[in-house]
């Protein structure tokens, strides 16, 4: 129970955070973690949420492992194609 | 049982001061693998707790990744010592 | 109580080696900070009891981000002075958001009203395997791994418009051995993942993943010159998994009488088309994440 | 099930197959895309006669499975992509070999076809994610085909469309806290008004309407339009953009519960009036021609996220009409323009307004179809732009907004003036720009096409009207 | 038994102190070097006190599959402290340049 409230707010302070960063940059890779940072944020919040049949005794709710099991793939793409546009740009830069 | 993972990730906690005053590179790398080797102890008593097998598997993945990844940092970051001291020397 | 300290210790690192990262001086240092936070992201799905999570975390956390993150690193040669950026206009906005989120957060019912988990487990014998998050991915919801695989292509396919480039250098013979020692326990353990994925935590993502981290050791230590997208073999790899999907799609779909949807596999033979498809991404996953991570192979320079 | 998984299924393999075979990609390309429309067209015709149509992919139960469904807007804007995209590959065709396009566009303009498909067909809050980060990756990759100037840019979009998937997935990750499901016909009417729906929906409409470039969140849209190759910001412009306010709309007129519909009607108006007056400032302002049409695009959603804010504030068939007219009319209006202007700026060789100036002597038909097309933007009847502008204003009148009449005045006004910026500019013959080589007649006539288009769906306007007035 | 089990505990609190020794070598030790030492080695026996102590309770597959993972620590412990110090030694500037603050 308390876990759970526990969790749910780590996730959202963990998306606060990233929010910060994002703002705050000031250099691109920083801004590039920082959308990983708020990422994984949601996908802590997705899977606190499947963690509440497991209070109840029952298996987690596997679809949501699922969807962030996707995410954290999308995620991990859209990471390397900006990473490799900015090797790009700073290589370019000089 | 639980009281083992809680002090094992005690002495993480305590690794992270490291990894924020350095004051050299080698240092912050170390601390990663602290948290590699740690972080597979802590797995192994994970699975012990919750009776989740599976978690084994994860610290066996974990292990094995943290064995590679200084091999591929290093050769990384020699890469940037090499492509800086290109860059002086033009 | 122990657990519940547990899980306080846990999200206090968690926020911190996060905050830490974004508000840290210099980028090595967020970059260092950002790994230890992907080792605790697994570490933190493996207490919320989510280990195919924790698999996939570990893999791209301590392996893939690192790499990719530290290639970029390596871009930034000299670490530019930027001006310390101001701290509390933007605190103050994402606090306020950040406080709004948290109070809507307080309307989360405890109990689940879903029935999907119940609709999961009573369909679950029809899907061919017998590990839900497997069923789900491959069988209940296809349609969004399908084109998952396809965002990862696509990301490979971008990057390849940018190729930026590094120059190699021979590694020590202790690093290259050591590659050569690891690559067949990588090989063979995200064999054990796949495998494994059909019944227990595991599957093509994890096992991609982790064999990707094996192949960009070795092509970091100068081997497997062969990968590159030049070779239509290696493109056949990276495309293998798309194909064997949508193949796979076309197949059953004329197996089936006229009035059959798409990506529904007959319950005969359900699990064996899961698992052709589920090799062939495995394989298409790390050769894609292995091609992203280290490019295309360049003429070698002799060491400095 | 043939037709609407022929039309995504189609150009998805047909670009695997371009990749494993470079050398076939153009030829795969037209075929695939010459395909694509009479196909959209028969399948069109079956919504029409039959009704809407659905499925559950795989045949599972409702709330496990993807719902695909196809209505006749669907149905519609199905046929639209493939028929832009037809368009935009013969314009590509015809021009590859002067402008150096790379090869990868090939491929990548299948999957942005197969991708956009994909999302007018889906029904699951969790697949448009997936959905709209394909997209929003496939226009990233589009765009930097235009080269190393274009990697700014690039990023900077990449890293906008990240951050607003996230706040869109955030927001249905909320909407599954409270009701477990992904399904939108399923959660339809389900949702009460509570601070958590609220959160979820404010999350959901932030990141679709950054994706959208809804103004004041257009920023990144200027220069990542701008960047791209001529073909590729046609269909940025003309198709991308539509993806994520087609789900917007669909989320706020099946999801959210009416409580929450007048709050969002006052933001998405608020939203209008800075886009028809801020982009329309800053398509005249702007001294680069494809600056000039992509704002253009920042004004012209504005008329779209209008007809939206009044669908949720009055319910009126007619709003709904316009709304969907705008995006037709735009989409034509504006593939011919970015395809003219893109013309026209390589030609004269300058990214500069002030290089057009007697173009309207050295390149007739590609100015021609810019002011055509322009016509459309401003609304001069009987373009189809016309047509949109008359839905909304009849629903105006009717509602007794008149306020917003004036708005629209205004906005008119301002898109006549920088259409007429380039016009005017370009009928001055004093001292022509040479162009660098001989126009090509093929490109031209191809951006001629969808202006010419946009002028004829003036001729269906009732069947049209009737079919978008059912939408509601 | 019990026996077994108290056994199992004792090597548990023997594991943990040496990787709370190895935090704090990691924390108190002078150079980069010798806390390289302290994480390299103190983790990787305490890391082995552990998997004897946790494979006394469990089941021989298990204990195997531990084993490995034991085995992979140490031989990526050592092989890492080594590249490491080595990539540390190829550059006696680097404290100077790369310290930050």
């Amino acid at each position: 129970m308390l876990s759970f409230y526990l969790y749910l707010g780590t996730a959202v302070l963990l998306v606060g955070i990233g929010g910060l960063g994002l703002w705050r940059g000031p250099e691109l890779l920083r801004r590039i973690l920082a959308l990983n940072v708020i990422g994984a944020g949601i996908f802590m919040l997705m899977v606190t949420l499947a963690y509440r049949p497991v209070m109840q005794g029952e298996p987690a709710d596997s679809v949501l492992h699922a969807l962030v099991l996707t995410g954290l793939v999308v995620a991990v793409s859209a990471t390397a194609f900006a990473l490799a546009l900015l090797g790009r740009l700073l290589t370019r830069a000089d | 049982m639980s009281v083992v993972a809680l002090i094992l990730l005690f002495s993480m906690l305590l690794g992270i001061w490291r990894v924020l005053k350095g004051p050299a590179l080698l240092d912050r790398l170390l601390t990663i693998q602290l948290f590699g080797s740690t972080g597979v102890a802590i797995l192994l008593v994970l699975s012990k707790v919750f009776a989740l097998p599976a978690l084994l598997d994860v610290a066996l993945l974990l292990a094995i990744l943290a064995a590679a990844a200084p091999a591929a940092l290093v050769q990384r970051l020699r890469q940037q010592k090499q492509r800086s001291r290109q860059r002086t020397s033009l | 109580m122990a657990l519940l300290l547990f899980d306080l210790v846990l999200c206090a690192l968690l926020l911190l080696l996060a905050g830490a990262a974004m508000l840290s001086r210099s980028l090595t240092q967020a970059v260092t900070l950002f790994i230890a936070f992907g080792v605790m992201m697994a570490l933190a799905w493996a207490r919320l009891k989510a280990p195919d999570l924790a698999l996939a975390e570990a893999a791209i956390g301590a392996g893939l981000t690192g790499a990719l993150c530290f290639t970029a690193l390596v871009r930034y040669a000299k670490q530019p002075a930027y001006p310390q950026p101001a701290l509390w206009r933007p605190l103050t906005f994402i606090g306020l958001v950040t406080a709004l989120l948290l109070a809507s957060l307080s309307q989360i019912p405890l109990q689940p009203s879903s029935a999907i988990p119940a609709l999961v487990q009573q369909h679950l014998p029809q899907s061919g395997v017998s590990h839900p998050v497997t069923a789900v991915l491959l069988n209940f919801r296809a349609w969004d791994t399908l084109l998952e695989l396809l965002v990862l292509l696509l990301a490979l396919l971008g990057a390849r418009q940018a190729p930026g480039d590094l120059p190699r250098y021979r590694g020590w013979s202790l690093s290259i051995s050591w590659s050569r020692l690891l690559s067949p326990l990588l090989l063979l353990v995200s064999g054990y993942l796949l495998w494994r994925g059909a019944a227990a935590p595991g599957g093509a993502f994890q096992a991609g993943a982790l064999l990707a981290s094996g192949l960009v050791i070795l092509r970091l230590n100068q081997q497997l010159s062969w990968l590159s997208w030049r070779h239509f073999w290696v493109r056949m790899l990276v495309l293998g998994g798309l194909l064997a999907f949508v193949l796979a799609g076309a197949v059953s779909l004329l197996l089936q009488d006229l009035g059959a949807v798409w990506l529904s596999w007959p319950q005969s033979i359900a699990g064996a088309v899961i698992l052709i498809v589920e090799s062939f991404a495995t394989l298409a996953i790390a050769v894609t994440l292995t091609l992203l991570v280290v490019g295309e192979p360049k003429p070698e320079v002799a060491d400095a | 099930m043939f037709p609407a998984l022929l039309l995504v299924t189609l150009p998805l393999s047909a670009a695997l197959l371009m990749l494993l075979w470079p050398r076939f990609a153009r030829s795969l390309h037209v075929t695939v895309a010459l395909l694509s429309v009479p196909l959209a067209g028969y399948f069109l015709q079956q919504i029409l006669l039959h009704g809407e149509q659905q499925w559950l992919l795989g045949g599972w139960s409702p709330l496990l499975a993807i719902r695909w469904q196809a209505d006749s807007l669907s149905a519609l804007l199905l046929l639209l992509s493939a028929l832009l995209h037809l368009l935009v590959s013969g314009y590509a065709l015809a021009v590859q070999a002067r402008d150096r396009l790379p090869a990868a566009f090939w491929p990548l303009s299948s999957l942005l076809l197969a991708s956009l498909q994909a999302l007018w067909l889906a029904r699951d809050l969790f697949n448009w994610y997936v959905c709209l980060e394909l997209l929003g990756m496939v226009a990233v990759a589009l765009v930097t085909l235009s080269g190393d100037k274009a990697l700014k840019p690039a990023l900077n979009y990449l890293l906008f469309s990240l951050f607003a998937s996230l706040c869109y997935l955030l927001g249905v990750a909320l909407l599954y806290a409270g009701y477990g499901a992904l399904d939108l016909p399923l959660l339809a009417g389900q949702l009460e008004a509570n601070r958590l729906n609220a959160m979820a929906l404010l999350l959901i409409t932030l990141g679709l309407m950054l994706k959208a470039a809804c103004w004041p969140l257009h920023i990144w849209l200027p220069a990542a339009h701008a960047a791209a190759p001529a073909a590729v910001s046609a269909l940025l412009s003309a198709l991308v953009v539509k993806g994520p306010l087609f789900i917007l709309y669909l989320v706020w007129t099946e999801l959210a519960p009416q409580a929450f519909w007048l709050p969002a009607s006052y933001l998405f108006a608020l939203a209008a009036l800075g886009a028809l007056l801020f982009g329309g400032i800053a398509a005249l302002r702007t001294p680069y021609g494809k600056s000039l049409v992509a704002y253009s695009t920042v004004a012209q959603l504005g008329y779209a996220t209008l007809a939206l804010a009044f669908v949720l504030r009055f319910n009126l068939p007619e709003f709904v009409a316009a709304l969907w007219l705008f995006v037709l009319a735009h989409a034509l209006a504006k593939a011919a323009s970015f395809l003219a202007m893109g013309e026209l700026q390589q030609t004269l060789g300058s990214k500069q307004v002030s290089a057009l100036k007697g173009a309207s002597q050295t390149m007739p038909l590609a100015m021609f179809a810019f002011a055509v097309a322009g016509g459309s933007l401003i609304g001069l009847p009987p373009s189809g732009g016309f047509l949109a502008k008359w839905a909304l204003l009849l629903g105006l009148w009717q509602s007794q907004q008149y306020f917003w009449l004036l708005v629209l005045a205004v906005a008119t006004l301002l898109a006549a003036a920088y259409v007429f910026r380039v016009v005017v500019l370009a009928f001055d013959r004093a001292e022509p720009t040479a162009p660098d080589f001989a126009p090509q007649r093929l490109p031209q006539y191809l951006a001629l096409l969808p202006a010419l288009a946009v002028w004829a769906m003036a001729l269906f306007s009732m069947p049209l009207l009737t079919l978008l007035k059912q939408e509601l | 038994m019990t026996i077994m089990l108290m056994i199992s505990w004792l090597l548990l609190a023997l594991g943990l102190m040496f990787f709370l020794a190895g935090s704090i070598g990691l924390l108190r030790f002078p150079d980069s070097f010798s806390r390289l030492h302290a994480v390299t080695k103190a983790d990787t026996l305490g890391l082995g006190l552990l998997v004897l102590g946790l494979s006394l309770q469990s089941s021989w597959r298990e204990g195997l599959l531990m084993a490995l993972i034991w085995l992979i620590v140490m031989a990526s412990g050592a092989v890492s402290c080594q590249l490491l110090a080595r990539f540390s030694d190829e550059q006696p500037s680097e404290s100077a340049t790369q310290q930050e603050d």
